[in-house]
């Protein structure tokens, strides 16, 4: 894999990283928790390159 | 087949409808959306019910690219800010250009329509320059408001802009239309409209305060901030995206959200100030939410469409028009499509309509160029309403969404009117297209 | 009611025989050396080249000829392919050498938006070019053959660049050559019979060829 | 456990439910294995790679199918799935592998040329996953690709693409798109060494004819036509003529222009000996308004949108109530690859191609595409090739 495909790959996984983090930290708004789920979904199939 | 798919449609606005009456924000009331028409659709096996995952995960990867500029874009320009470096810049165009009302405001022009035509997207404008140039408007005396309506228009001509205008390549690639001789067309009435706008916009000075007044308003910048530290993570930016196209065969393609991550770390090195990346990039991320969930969703939303056949009856209709209701509801559907599908509505829409076009005599790239310039004032509409809602994060307008559209009007209408017609005497103006061959 | 019918279809058969044989008529002769070019540079001249080769009739071709390459007779007076502007020289020279008056013109109807665009010409500057031309060969008994072989994707509504083409040239012709497709509307059989013009019609383009070899023995 | 977290584990399970249902059919497709079983006509299968060292490995690699007749001649390379949405090509391409006999010269056929594509979905478009082309012995499966190769095998896209060597710019999704990467590049992107590739094969072998097999909208002015440049263009209209009087199908010639780059027509023509030949035949599943997009349409194209739309005459092709089936478009594209030899080989006698057992487009109107593919089940083990 070119160097530069493994280093989006390692940004896809910082992005992921930070809204898990998101995810974890919201304590009330169960909104934002799901829009934080609904945008991992792609970066996640993309990391265990699925799709 | 109207029927069903009319049917169908219905049940996605109402299932819209009732998300919003359950208080659910914008973002989640389109999912609802999407997931309700493919319930719907399930019942004629468009799509079959075990295949209705797959399709709404499907779409959340239309605009994942975009996503991952928004993402390190703003994470870079959050850094600068963080480190002084906007308020550092600001300063210096006030204090240069202050008693030169009309060249600053072109200055600024000029310097919001760089990273957008760079790049073909609004929101890079805003991301990169949005937040020092609102300063910068604002310490000229213009009211939040209207440096918001400034911001939005320029960085949407700035999208539609030379040399890269997604709308029209993405059109060029399904007509099989060469993306050439765009230069002039596009190139000619951003300028003018540009002009008029912060012109127009920005003219009335609303306050009355000297020049040491307002520096004196301005925020403290640290002490080692310099031109240097502000420079050189633009500098990166920009110096990536020249080499990329002066020489595009020496180098690997790096694409913008590397570019915007690199000039990152170039700004997070050179920093005067200590940041806490980590917990930026956190709230970087948490700041885009509402954005990077709008343009999952709108994917699933437009693969929803497709494979139900609304969007096919949508196009439909639009094509059936006579021509005379189709140029004037070219002024509704264009920004609205953009609105609802963001660059979706230039394939679903555009392409047809370029081929339609072009059978009946226009010149296509004309009208290619003035479809281009009403796209992105769409950008402003709900619900994705993209470059709007950056634009208020960026300006720091507090007031209503409404409002704030509210006060683009004027260059609204100039716009739609210019691109209207472009269209309509495309034939005429092909000369423009000559010029740049 | 039987008499009535049988009367309406003697009139219908009646009818049909007049129109055919009005429709169709015998070719008439031409001669070399011949020229080919495209009235509206559409594709369809490619056809006409083509058809010709296939009768094994040879020729000069040029997308956009003018009256004075028309003058020069065959080899066009030494003109060269160039951007927007094709030349082919094909004639047997042995037999009509270079500067032979032309005896014929086959002029390939069809406009074309994106081919006039190519060589610089906007529809206006098309049909004036093709008028001058076909005043310059009638004026020198130059016989032309107007052909239309792009079926219905070459016709178009009442004033489109199309019919404009089809007015410009089809009335001054000699002969008139149309294939089924083009003439659905029966637009070629009633300009030839209005104006007294032969017309044959082909039901494929390839059936052009056993024409062209007709007309050319 | 707290209120929050119940929510949350909730939530975790609906999204992760989606996300691995739609995961593994993700999975299935970019996996699936097409079985090409090599007809009697076949002499040796290699692969793309042979031809540009740098391809080697890369999931952008492809196989390649020779038919080498007895007697030497000319050499026709067939493309197929150059774009993998525009099925009718490999379902043309695997007739000729599975059926066709040379007699002299040879048949090169690529059946799956951008096979990053064919295993690649397009977001926002509603495609199906597969389709199943039904034969005597039950149905085959394809996969339904994507016009444009998989981000999962070249990442990123550019910001605008820089087409090599003329440096025209094109929409970033061109980058990955095989008929805009012509000539190609040994060491540019992916895509860049898969024409790279098909261009050296073309050089090395001596191919005489290419013919790249697409499909189009029925509202695109460039459909049911064959594209050639100068250099090909006679050979295209008297094909053209003939399918029309012969065959009883239109497909008229469309010249390629010299200033739109990258595409096979111009760019084949340029760089090599070779004379290209584009095919497009109507694809309504394609088109922007058309009802749901399912596995019917894209077999049978039929469609009402289409069919009133056609009464508006807003079409490019004729357009009645029997749609436009695959019946139809492959065997159109049989059709016309045959003319298109025959014309070549009429004109360059020493360079003639001669190939038998390839049905042509009414044979295969009547008996359906699936006819003429072989049973994998029943077929030598050693001659079934997996793409």
């Amino acid at each position: 894999m070119p160097f530069i495909t493994i280093l989006y790959y390692g940004i896809s996984i910082f992005i992921a990283a930070m809204l898990i983090w998101n995810f974890v930290k919201e304590k009330h708004d169960t909104q934002k928790m799901a829009l934080c789920l609904i945008v991992l979904i792609p970066f996640l199939l993309r990391i265990f390159r699925i799709r | 087949m109207y029927l069903q798919i009319g049917l169908i449609l219905l049940i996605m606005v109402l299932a819209y409808g009732l998300a919003k009456w359950k208080n659910l924000s914008v973002e989640l009331c389109m999912a609802s959306s999407a997931v309700a028409g493919g319930l719907a659709g399930a019942f004629i096996k468009a799509p079959p019910l075990i295949q209705l995952a797959r399709h709404l995960v499907e779409g959340t990867f239309t605009y994942l690219d975009v996503m991952l500029v928004f993402v390190t874009a703003t994470i870079f320009i959050k850094i600068i800010t963080e480190s002084g470096g906007v308020d550092y810049v600001v300063r210096g165009i006030i204090t240069a250009f202050f008693n030169m009302r009309i060249v600053a405001l072109l200055m600024l022009m000029i310097v919001l329509l760089i990273p957008g035509a760079l790049t073909g997207a609004g929101s890079v404008s805003i991301l990169t320059v949005g937040a020092p140039c609102a300063m910068a408007l604002g310490y000229l005396g213009i009211s939040k408001k209207r440096v918001a309506a400034i911001l939005f228009i320029i960085a949407g001509l700035s999208a539609a802009a030379p040399p890269v205008n997604i709308w029209a390549m993405i059109i060029s690639a399904g007509t099989a239309i060469p993306y050439v001789g765009f230069e002039f067309p596009l190139g000619i009435p951003v300028l003018i409209l540009g002009t008029f706008t912060v012109l127009f916009l920005g003219w009335k000075r609303e306050n009355n305060m000297e020049l040491a007044e307002v520096l004196s308003r301005m925020p403290t910048i640290p002490e080692k901030m310099n031109a240097w530290r502000v420079a050189l993570p633009f500098m990166t930016f920009f110096g990536l995206i020249a080499i990329s196209r002066i020489w595009p065969f020496a180098l690997p393609v790096m694409g913008l959200p590397l570019q915007f991550s690199i000039a990152a770390l170039v700004a997070l090195l050179v920093s005067p100030k200590r940041i806490n990346f980590l917990v930026l990039s956190r709230d970087t991320v948490k700041l885009l939410l509402p954005l990077l969930a709008t343009m999952a969703i709108v994917g699933s939303l437009q693969q929803i469409m497709t494979v139900t056949g609304v969007r096919g009856l949508i196009s439909y209709t639009v094509i059936s028009m006579p021509l005379i209701v189709l140029y004037i509801s070219l002024i509704f559907i264009i920004p609205i499509s953009e609105g609802i599908l963001t660059y979706g509505g230039a394939a679903i829409i555009g392409i047809p309509l370029v081929w339609f076009l072009d059978s009946i005599g226009l010149h296509a790239t004309v009208a290619i160029a003035g479809l281009s310039l009403i796209w992105p004032l769409g950008d402003g509409l709900p619900p994705t309403a993209l470059i709007g809602r950056l634009t208020v994060i960026m300006s720091d307008y507090k007031g209503s969404y409404t409002s704030f559209l509210k006060a683009t009007w004027v260059p609204w209408v100039l716009i739609t009117i210019t691109g209207i017609l472009m269209i309509l005497f495309s034939a005429k103006l092909s000369f423009l297209v000559e010029w740049g061959m | 009611m039987k008499k009535f019918s049988s009367l309406f279809l003697t009139i219908i058969i009646f009818g049909l025989i007049v129109s055919l044989a009005s429709a169709q008529t015998e070719p008439p002769k031409m001669q070399l050396p011949v020229l080919t070019t495209s009235a509206g540079q559409s594709a369809d001249i490619n056809t006409l080249n083509v058809v010709l080769e296939q009768a094994g009739v040879m020729y000069d071709y040029c997308d956009v000829p003018t009256v004075d390459m028309v003058k020069a007779g065959v080899g066009l007076g030494g003109q060269e392919s160039g951007s927007g502007f094709h030349v082919e020289i094909l004639t047997e020279l042995d037999k009509y050498p270079k500067g032979t008056a032309f005896k014929s013109i086959i002029l390939a109807i069809g406009a074309s938006l994106k081919g006039m665009g190519a060589s610089g010409l906007t529809i206006e500057d098309e049909l004036k070019r093709v008028s001058s031309l076909i005043k310059y060969c009638t004026e020198n008994k130059i016989l032309i053959i107007a052909v239309h072989a792009g079926g219905e994707s070459k016709r178009g509504a009442d004033g489109s660049n199309n019919e404009r083409m089809i007015d410009a040239v089809a009335p001054y012709a000699d002969y008139i050559i149309a294939v089924k497709d083009s003439n659905k509307d029966g637009r070629f059989s009633k300009i030839a019979e209005e104006k007294k013009i032969p017309y044959s019609e082909a039901t494929y383009a390839l059936d052009i060829v056993t024409l062209i070899e007709q007309i050319y023995n | 456990m707290s209120r929050e977290w119940i929510q949350k584990s909730l939530l975790i399970c609906i999204v992760m439910t989606i996300t691995i249902l739609s995961g593994v059919q993700f999975y299935r497709h970019r996996h699936f294995q097409l079985p090409i079983v090599a007809g009697p006509g076949v002499t040796k299968v290699t692969m793309l790679s042979d031809y540009c060292q740098s391809l080697k490995g890369t999931p952008a690699d492809t196989r390649v199918f020779f038919m080498e007749g007895a007697e030497e001649g000319g050499k026709t390379l067939i493309i197929a799935n150059t774009h993998s949405n525009e099925p009718a090509a490999i379902l043309a391409a695997l007739i000729f592998i599975e059926n066709a006999m040379v007699d002299r010269g040879s048949l090169i056929v690529i059946p799956q040329f951008n096979n990053s594509g064919s295993r690649n979905t397009k977001p926002g478009d509603g495609y199906v996953l597969f389709f199943d082309i039904p034969t005597e012995w039950g149905s085959k499966r394809f996969r339904m690709g994507n016009r444009n190769a998989a981000p999962l095998d070249q990442w990123p896209d550019p910001d605008v693409y820089v087409h090599y060597p003329d440096k025209k710019l094109f929409s970033f999704l061109d980058a990955r798109n095989t008929n805009r990467t012509w000539p190609g590049r040994e060491n540019g992107l992916l895509m860049e060494k898969v024409t790279f590739a098909a261009m050296e094969l073309m050089r090395t072998e001596g191919v005489d004819v290419a013919i790249d097999i697409h499909g189009a909208e029925t509202m695109f002015p460039v459909t049911n036509c064959i594209v050639a440049p100068k250099k090909a263009m006679r050979i295209a209209t008297i094909t053209s003529m003939i399918v029309n009087a012969r065959e009883g199908f239109e497909n008229h010639v469309e010249p390629s222009p010299k200033s739109f780059r990258g595409l096979s027509h111009r760019e084949i023509g340029d760089f090599s000996e070779t004379m290209p030949f584009l095919l497009e035949a109507p694809l309504p599943f394609l088109d922007q308004p058309t009802g749901p997009k399912t596995e019917a349409l894209l077999l049978d194209g039929k469609d009402p949108f289409l069919l009133s739309l056609s009464k508006q005459k807003k079409l490019f092709v004729p357009y009645d109530s029997t749609g436009w089936s695959m019946e139809k478009r492959v065997g159109q594209h049989c059709s016309v690859i045959l003319e298109l030899m025959n014309q070549f080989s009429r004109r360059n006698r020493e360079r003639s191609i001669i190939v038998s057992q390839v049905p042509k487009y009414a044979e295969i109107i009547e008996r359906g595409v699936g006819f003429y593919y072989k049973d994998p089940d029943k077929a030598d083990r050693e001659r079934i090739y997996y793409n």
